[in-house]
């Protein structure tokens, strides 16, 4: 599992940077073209549900999409020959 | 029959199921009935904490496909005019009747008029075009009702029975109809957005729970319904197909009699004044008095009036300070416009009336 | 021919269902046209209410009275309201106790509220024993007509009672 | 294949919706649905229903049949839906303005009828969608653009009042405690009657910011370290100490069997 | 100056006293600097629950004598019909400002519109007459406000003012006047009832806590103000009187501009769409372009058409499906009538206008 | 030289009122009266407003300033009235149509800003002006025009209500207990902020014509012997015990000092 | 003092007879003009308010009075030469 | 002369507040005549929202711009919306970073957020930054007027930070 976030519906709140708990968002730096400062990912392999969903079939932890109040994180099944194991969507 | 009684009965023979209201007199008696009924035929009569309760309930009830409807008076109507706005947008049919009673504000409860004619049409912020029925007689309160219906269904209006006291609590006998006619609302064809107009101006209707997915605003909204509230276009496109669904049809939905066409001097009317007006012609048979008596008074259907091609005199009397009269007076071109107010409580007399004709002799 | 028939009372005498009784006689078995109207304040309970009924062979135009040809006033101030001007050629039935003033016109003195009272025992039926009377004395509708009509409308299990009083009442009409 | 949020239940051609950024607007509604969803509602059965405010543009990004009205007037309308086919689920979203304020009266008589419905009210103690006024719900002190020097109106307790009034289940989270709230939406969701949720949320733009809480995140930790736990309110209460001034309460008020009326047939 | 801060500014002049308001975009601003500037000046500021509350508090407190105001917008505005029906009933002084925006119903919260012109007239159940003045400019919006009290006060109804979006958020310069005028309620004479009129139509004013003892009721009532509901007389007396205590007086009511009063084709304005045309006349200097602007719109001012003896074509643009013009046909006789309607936000351009004329040539 | 009722305090020019025979709300005049003039206020000083109903023709038979206002919004004038001139005295009449029903917005936020004035609801279980239709407080199972088969929906208590809402002052008596409900309304005059009184009343001709309480004295003797003790009632509960269906309490709900509005200066 | 009831006023409830003690009130029996059947007073003397009034100085009992919906019963000071002590005024 | 500025951008921008103090600007500071409106949509954020001021020597009539003069546009969204098709004689000022497009007029390119972020450190005075730019470069208003209508209209405590920025605005205008 891929963790993203939806740069067309992200606003930069940064709830997502203060619920997860292995810190895996990380406040942004950058305008992107909607003047908005998307949060980075910080090693999101950590991520509970990207480690563990498939193990156990079901949505795990997901605070940050519950909290997410812009509907902008989701996870992506990853492409098994992807270089990249996280991606940040244009 | 009372004018109340016929009132809930023309509705039932429609097809009405539900009923939400709050009672205010005179139109009291059409709750209660209602109450009364509706359990037993399987409709929904609820009493509502107040009018704009009852508005928005019977708004709420049609989006499931109920033919839904409410009573006031004055006061209550007052109070519906925002809800009533909502559903011109929403394109929710509905009806909604007002037996009118002298106002303004509290005024005199017990007594009739029609002083609200000008409200049903303008009382709601916004341009907007709704239609009215008015009965003369006790038979016309059921017809007109049951016709109500039918109309708020097809063109997806509220739609008002403007009648008063004096109607609504006179009693005479009726005849009910072997069978209403019921023309159900138009639903949404698949493939077509839920507020695409058919080529008649009107969408079909697509109901709650029947996997259109619609969402309904008060907003400006654009043909799937989703809002869009700056753009000049979708607004002027919007309110003037909400506007012109009706008032295109004017003539068309127009519901009157003519009598005597050919007279100089004619009197205008809708409600219980057409019963003057007609003894008047019944004591003066030999006399030339036109009558025109409109069933529909919104939309105003104007081209009635040249059904009276001799007219010189056009005369209005009404239970009020005179309102329809500025439709008339908007439309005549060189003849002459009489209005005729009343206001107590009491129709004109046959004598007042024929008075009037003399004048303009 | 047209009847105009007005009803006077203070509210809760029952004036208004006289007339719908009346009304309902001579359109569903009298064979006749009506029209039944009213004027009411806001009281339930005192006050002057008014009712009344047009009666006719052909189908009625306009509904209200203009100049009734038959009264009955069963109040004092329902008398002051609507009896003080009446035409010499119109009839009044008036209930003898509660109306002090008399008509210029021919008028008929039934003492219903007593008699519901003493001999019915229920107030509240001294309007059908006026009905009663009306009837008898002026013929406007048949006795069975109004009958049938007052069986129609009364609560059930007082359809004894009315009967009594409508009975009462003719007998009372009869006399005079 | 993704997985957003119950991806089906968001009009994804409507999406991002108007609220501000970190508007906890986003926040209930990902509780609501994920509640309806835990429930097995059909999206065809379920009806979405709100005023007029921020908060009451909720049901215009759900996929179901949703009914946007009048403001303050949702729940009559609601009623109507409910009242004339209760077969359909129905869940009304609105604010503290629209449901305390101008829709105050609809709020006692839809708990009082105990409609089977449910209602969250996304409380963010201002009136958002006109840019900041005071509403019923703006604790005494804080500053709106009307009132300037402080708000003095003693304000409603929301959950007590709809106690009072009748509903049959009434329950108090923030747009912090994802989980409670969505648990308390979901005991909503199955309770027969009118059940109550009280959802408070972060408004950073209107209210945050002239409280000094500027940022989301500020609003939010005040959210998670001013509200006190029923239960535990209740025994400070019983101990004879106060709460003080500017907690709330968190938990579940009142979950009961009182007559409903709508319940499905 | 904001416009919406000029309506503040021009009824704080004018004495203003009590604000009970609710907000509505786009009107928020005015409550908004209410609650600013009223606390300082010893007024009352109330934020209502809705706009029905807001409209009872101004009426409540206009009867201790304060002068109280509310500020709207479509939506709220229907929703303070009843009161304002009771407001005229009861002859209470109040100023109501509405900050036009797009109907009908939510509409277009942000844009504006004239859409609730006839509202303003008709708005309420019953027949009545109240006083609408319309500004063009935010100098006018702060004159006319303090104007609007003035009426109110002296007439003893109901005072609209009726602007829009445009105006209301324009921010333009403006010279706050010295003085202004303040005319204040004519109180009730010893001897006198408190609802018998003088001359003028007019009762004095019985403020409560002053010892006159008064009932006030929304119900007919007699001069002594007791509720008399049944007696047609004194319904028609004193509706009657409180319609003519305006309707009678509109000639002397009216302000207006009358530009170019020899030309043949004539605008007829309020509001903004008399600077588009003022900006045609400018433009087009050489051309007889008439311009007649209303500052007054309620009671309608017919007389003032007459100004325009050669006028062949009235052009009424408005930024509604077309309102006020139905007045102006009503009482035109013979000349053409152009309805220039517009609706989704902005005002006509220039062109737009002036193409109109050269059309009319 | 007579004494009637506090006569200075009556119109005598409009009496008789309009009020059926042996209606309670000339009882609850007679209360409210003596309250008031034992309270010494000026009659110049004293407004009476009430909205529309039976119960609301009650200021018109004052001789005070008085406003019969309009269907439920008695309160929003009453609030303009005090909140301008807070020196004048304000007595509300109501029905619990009038107050509850189409008013039960404007009665919950009188009570949350606690406005200083006093509230008095006769409370006749039922709309009386027009004719006997269920109101909010018709009791289940009751007959009315428009619960020709029983009322159905759960009913208010509007004391509790009241309570839940704000006010400062909470009482319920009814007619029959003058003594007490004067007392009651002397209190609330008393209590600065909103005071509620909730003065049960008969209603022969809407209400206890159709429920089996023909006269005037069953239904007088209906309340004597149905209403029972605040204390009496909580005293029950602790021990378990439930209160019968169709009996009420009587007694002050509550009394205290939370910050009130419109308080003279 | 003197106990009367205004027949002006009136309406005939009989809430006066339920609640002296002294049952000084009676179900009336005759119509009057405005058809409504006033109480009757049984030996009115008996009244607290009309024997002791004098003597306190203020209002006695009075739960007639209260009670009476029509405000319509009150007390006259008595004509030291009345014969009757009692009147019902018409 | 008459001059139409508009400034579009998203809500939040302040782009309402650019206008109302350029306004303010020339008519009170600038000896001339200067009407501001705006449309806007019921967003608080997001959203593109525009602003106008009509300025000129003599009273306005016709207030609303029907075709601008100058242009200041900080969003890519307000450049879709209002500056497309903008006439060849127009100046156009860009947020450079935050608009990808440029127009056919003449465009001045001020990294204004960019600034208001990093050199400023409060990403808010972007509008600011602009507004310095827009009157360096046009002239429409002299920087002495501008300068005390931003003191006027920012709030206390900010007019240090304010002016730092209409400066910066300045210079980054002048460049050009
Ligand atoms: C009748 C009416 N009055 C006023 C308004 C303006 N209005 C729109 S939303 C709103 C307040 C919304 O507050 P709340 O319900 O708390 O929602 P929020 O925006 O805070 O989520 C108001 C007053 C309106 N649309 N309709
Ligand atoms: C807006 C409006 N709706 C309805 C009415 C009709 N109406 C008059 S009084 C009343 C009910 C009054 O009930 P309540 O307040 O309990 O007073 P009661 O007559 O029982 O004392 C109603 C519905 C009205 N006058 N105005
Ligand atoms: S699901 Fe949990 S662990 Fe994974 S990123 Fe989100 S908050 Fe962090
Ligand atoms: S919570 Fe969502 S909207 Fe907020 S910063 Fe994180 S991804 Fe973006
Ligand atoms: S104004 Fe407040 S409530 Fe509205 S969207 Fe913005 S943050 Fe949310
Ligand atoms: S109807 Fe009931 S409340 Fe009204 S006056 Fe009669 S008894 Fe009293
Ligand atoms: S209580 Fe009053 S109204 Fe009733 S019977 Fe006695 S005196 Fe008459
Ligand atoms: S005052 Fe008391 S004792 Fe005297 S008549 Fe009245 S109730 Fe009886
Ligand atoms: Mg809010
Ligand atoms: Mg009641």
């Amino acid at each position: 599992m891929k963790l993203k976030i939806d740069e067309q519906r992200c606003k930069g709140c940064n709830l997502c940077t203060t619920v997860c708990p292995y810190n895996i968002f990380q406040e942004g730096r950058k305008l992107n073209e909607r003047g908005i400062i998307v949060p980075i990912l910080d090693r999101p392999q950590r991520c509970t549900n990207c480690r563990l969903r498939h193990l156990y079939g079901r949505q795990l932890c997901g605070a940050c999409q519950m909290i997410c109040p812009d509907q902008a994180i989701y996870w992506v099944e990853e492409d098994p020959y992807s270089e990249e194991s996280v991606v940040i969507e244009f | 029959m009372q004018g109340n009684r016929a009132c809930c009965e023309g509705a039932l023979a429609a097809g009405c199921n539900f009923f939400g209201g709050y009672p205010i007199t005179p139109s009291t008696e059409i709750a209660e009935l209602m109450a009364l009924k509706l359990p037993k035929t399987g409709g929904t009569f609820i009493q509502m904490e107040d009018e704009l309760a009852s508005m928005g309930s019977i708004i709420g009830a049609s989006w499931t496909g109920a033919r839904a409807m409410t009573a006031t008076s004055g006061p209550g109507f007052s109070l519906m005019m925002e809800n009533i706005g909502y559903a011109v947008m929403t394109e929710t049919p509905c009806v909604v009747v007002n037996i009118q009673r002298g106002g303004p504000s509290t005024g005199q409860p017990t007594m009739s008029a029609q002083g609200d004619m000008m409200q049903c049409r303008f009382g709601s912020h916004g341009d907007m075009a709704t239609i009215a029925v008015v009965p003369s007689t006790v038979q016309e309160m059921y017809e007109l009702t049951a016709k109500a219906f039918n109309l708020a269904d097809r063109f997806r209006v509220p739609t008002f029975v403007m009648s008063d006291e004096t109607i609504g609590h006179m009693r005479e006998k009726i005849v009910i109809p072997e069978k209403i006619d019921i023309v159900p609302r138009k639903p949404l064809e698949e493939g077509k957005l839920p507020f695409e107009a058919d080529e008649d101006g009107v969408p079909g209707f697509a109901q709650f729970g029947s996997g259109h997915r619609v969402h309904v605003t008060g907003l400006t909204h654009d043909e799937r319904g989703y809002p869009d509230t700056t753009d000049p276009d979708v607004h002027e496109k919007l309110v003037k197909r909400l506007y012109n669904k009706v008032e295109s049809k004017r003539h068309e939905i127009a519901d009157y009699d003519a009598v005597n066409t050919d007279a100089e001097t004619v009197f205008i009317t809708y409600g219980p004044c057409a019963r003057t007006v007609r003894q008047v012609l019944h004591d003066h048979p030999n006399e030339e008095i036109g009558h025109l008596n409109l069933r529909i008074v919104w939309p105003f259907p104007e081209d009635t009036m040249k059904l009276f091609p001799n007219a010189k005199t056009f005369i209005v009397p009404e239970l009020n300070l005179g309102q329809m009269v500025r439709e008339v007076a908007r439309h005549t071109t060189g003849e002459k416009v009489v209005s005729m107010p009343k206001i107590g409580g009491h129709i004109h007399t046959p004598d007042e009336l024929y008075r009037a004709v003399e004048a303009e002799k | 021919m047209r009847h105009e028939v007005l009803f006077s009372g203070f509210g809760g005498q029952g004036v208004i269902l006289s007339a719908v009784i009346l009304g309902r006689a001579a359109a569903l078995y009298g064979n006749k046209y009506a029209v039944q109207t009213q004027v009411y304040g806001p009281e339930a309970r005192g006050g002057a209410s008014m009712s009344a009924d047009v009666i006719d062979d052909e189908p009625i135009l306009y509904p209200k009275v203009t100049s009734p040809d038959i009264y009955v006033i069963m109040s004092q101030q329902g008398f002051d309201k609507y009896g003080s001007d009446v035409p010499d050629d119109a009839l009044m039935l008036v209930d003898s106790e509660l109306v002090l003033s008399r008509p210029e016109c021919t008028c008929i003195e039934i003492p219903a509220t007593t008699e519901a009272k003493e001999n019915l025992g229920r107030v509240i039926v001294a309007n059908i024993v006026m009905l009663g009377a009306l009837v008898a004395a002026t013929g406007v509708v048949s006795e069975d007509a109004i009958e049938r009509a007052v069986l129609d409308s009364v609560p059930k299990g007082t359809e004894d009672l009315n009967l009594r009083a409508l009975h009462r009442g003719f007998e009372l009409g009869r006399k005079k | 294949m993704s997985t957003r949020v119950f991806e089906k239940w968001y009009r994804e051609d409507r999406l991002p919706h108007i609220f501000c950024t970190g508007c906890g607007n986003g926040t209930v509604m990902n509780c609501a649905i994920k509640a309806v969803d835990t429930m097995q509602w059909e999206i065809d059965d379920t009806i979405f229903i709100s005023g007029i405010g921020c908060s009451s543009r909720a049901p215009g990004y759900i996929t179901t049949d949703s009914l946007h009205t009048t403001h303050g007037r949702a729940l009559t309308f609601a009623t109507g839906v409910k009242m004339a086919n209760p077969d359909l689920n129905v869940v009304v979203f609105t604010g503290d303005g629209d449901l305390s304020a101008i829709g105050g009266n609809h709020f006692i008589h839809a708990c009082r009828r105990n409609i089977d419905m449910t209602v969250i009210c996304m409380n963010n103690m201002i009136y958002g969608m006109t840019g900041g006024q005071g509403s019923p719900c703006t604790p005494v002190g804080k500053i709106s653009t009307t009132t300037p020097y402080g708000a003095t109106e003693p304000t409603f307790d929301l959950a007590g009042l709809a106690v009072a009034a009748g509903a049959n289940h009434v329950a108090r989270w923030t747009s912090y405690h994802t989980k409670e709230l969505t648990k308390a939406i979901e005991t909503g969701l199955s309770t027969e009657g009118l059940s109550f949720i009280e959802a408070m949320v972060q408004c950073p733009t209107a209210y945050g910011r002239r409280n000094k809480l500027r940022t989301v995140t500020d609003m939010v930790e005040w959210m998670r370290t001013h509200s006190i736990l029923l239960q535990k309110a209740r025994r400070m209460e019983a101990e004879g100490k106060s709460i003080p001034e500017d907690f709330f309460t968190v938990g579940e008020f009142i979950h009961r069997q009182r007559p409903a009326m709508g319940v499905k047939r």
